[in-house]
């Protein structure tokens, strides 16, 4: 995951995760390519879809938040709504404490050429994106 | 090579699998079967029971149909359909408490019972109840409204003196 | 996930539930075929096996529950009992309010042709199962 | 998982854990084997490494956790210092009644033979080692 450029969330429904794809751990291959903020999918088939996005709070000047959110959505040519994938959500019981809340979604979804995955989030500034290893997102042809 | 698929005339989709711009299938069914060279149109099917397309497609499934949640007080407000997904409600005598700021995803609360007040405002789908004053024959008690008859002579405010008023005379003259 | 049929899970240990395998996004292939609340599978194998359960509650007239519990189970035919291959436990703080946990497993296990894989769940009444992509099952041969 | 030896984890920084490799639902295969507490990866290539660790608590005599954390690491000798690919960390509100906390992680790193993997984690008295099915550690080549 990389720092997320908070201009265009504001107001978002929910919005997309922005995620690195060359540095680190970060990479992609057999032309499963990285752009605006979504894998795209070069030949149709069955993927194991899987992220994990790390939540933390209280944020000073945030409310406080009941819960936390987070979607792997599919865009395709064939249909103009987003399609809800994996949606993992969890309900925050430590309100003013400093809390911390990973969610893990994957599963195998049937996917054609040219979709668009990416992740949806309830709160963009509740997601600690300052390590590489504890927010990420991928996915494998079987 | 970075395949770059041309733009389909409107009321058209790319279909990978027969590469060529396909007519869409109306809301409510999908793609059973692509157009081809040969001139054939695209062959559309209705969604099944339990499925739906709310948009013209050239997709090879419907989506399933959400379900309302009934062990926490919400009701169907709109069955699914074809070309509707369903549309969930909260039960009478609760309210809507959104989770997310288009309201897709809510609780159903329990509507405030307003136990001794009057309404200013009944609870409705989007909102809760609104709470008065006390009722008459009710005196206020910290933030609760108690029925008169149950206060004693010494502390019966003013908002039950037409209750205690009478009853205390009575009381005093049979003795 | 579908809407479970209560009816055969009053006193039962751990409920097994019932899914929905061929609308939406659900789906088998490959002979890895869905009958009586179970993944059957049709040739001996290593498969990475995985489900999530999306816990809610609390529920009217319902004791409250301290944790919750999913379990992958396997029933094979060379053995007369289950084999819980997985299991998530979480404790619940929320009590009163509103809640909501999901539980992910997903590993590698050896199978046989025939075994038959299950989801149990410690009460089926607190299963969120409106929606297909908060609570899903599923099994791909390595 | 098997029973932790917790002499060498005294003042260690990110205990490792100590895992079954033979017996039970415990298997390695394809000379993916298993040895000094770590996954040694016999061949080049991209893997799918996921774990779950169950936390449990609270342990007579012992501090009160305010949150557990899950780390796989990757120790190559092409670099002396260990990589972290994969963290979950869980706040814990819970405090004084018992509780229950597991933690799943899995995703696709690049590894090269030689690479060790293994499983660190904020405290290994917290770790349910109990039973195979809670507490869990594996990996397979794309």
């Amino acid at each position: 995951v990389k720092k997320q450029d908070l201009t265009n969330t504001v107001g978002n429904h929910m919005p997309i995760l922005q995620w690195e794809d060359k540095r680190g751990l970060a990479f992609t291959k057999n032309n499963l390519n990285y752009s605006s903020n979504s894998l795209v999918i070069p030949v149709s088939g069955d993927y194991y879809v899987y992220a994990q996005v790390t939540f933390r709070g209280p944020i000073e000047s945030h409310s406080i938040s009941s819960s936390v959110t987070e979607i792997i959505t599919k865009v395709t040519d064939s249909y103009p709504m987003p399609t809800e994938l994996l949606t993992g959500t969890k309900t925050l019981s430590e309100n003013e404490n400093k809390w911390c809340q990973p969610i893990y979604l994957g599963a195998v979804v049937s996917l054609e050429v040219g979709d668009r995955l990416m992740v949806n989030v309830s709160d963009i500034k509740l997601v600690d994106y300052t390590k590489e290893h504890i927010t990420f997102f991928g996915a494998f042809l079987l | 090579r970075r395949i770059t698929k041309p733009r389909c005339p409107l009321g058209m989709n790319w279909v990978e699998a027969v590469c060529r711009c396909c007519t869409q299938c109306p809301a409510g069914k999908f793609l059973h079967i692509p157009c081809s060279e040969r001139g054939n149109d695209t062959i559309c099917k209705p969604c099944s029971t339990g499925t739906f397309l709310t948009h013209p497609n050239t997709l090879t499934k419907c989506q399933a149909c959400y379900e309302c949640d009934h062990q926490t007080f919400q009701s169907v407000l709109t069955n699914c359909s074809a070309t509707s997904n369903v549309v969930c409600g909260c039960e009478s005598g609760h309210f809507r408490q959104c989770r997310d700021s288009a309201c897709s995803d809510f609780l159903c609360q329990r509507c405030e019972p307003c136990t001794g007040r009057l309404i200013q405002r009944p609870c409705s789908e989007a909102q809760d109840t609104v709470c008065g004053g006390c009722k008459p024959n009710f005196y206020a008690e910290g933030r609760e409204c108690r029925p008169c008859h149950t206060s004693i002579p010494e502390t019966c405010g003013k908002e039950c003196q037409r209750v205690c008023g009478v009853s205390g005379g009575q009381g005093s003259g049979l003795e």
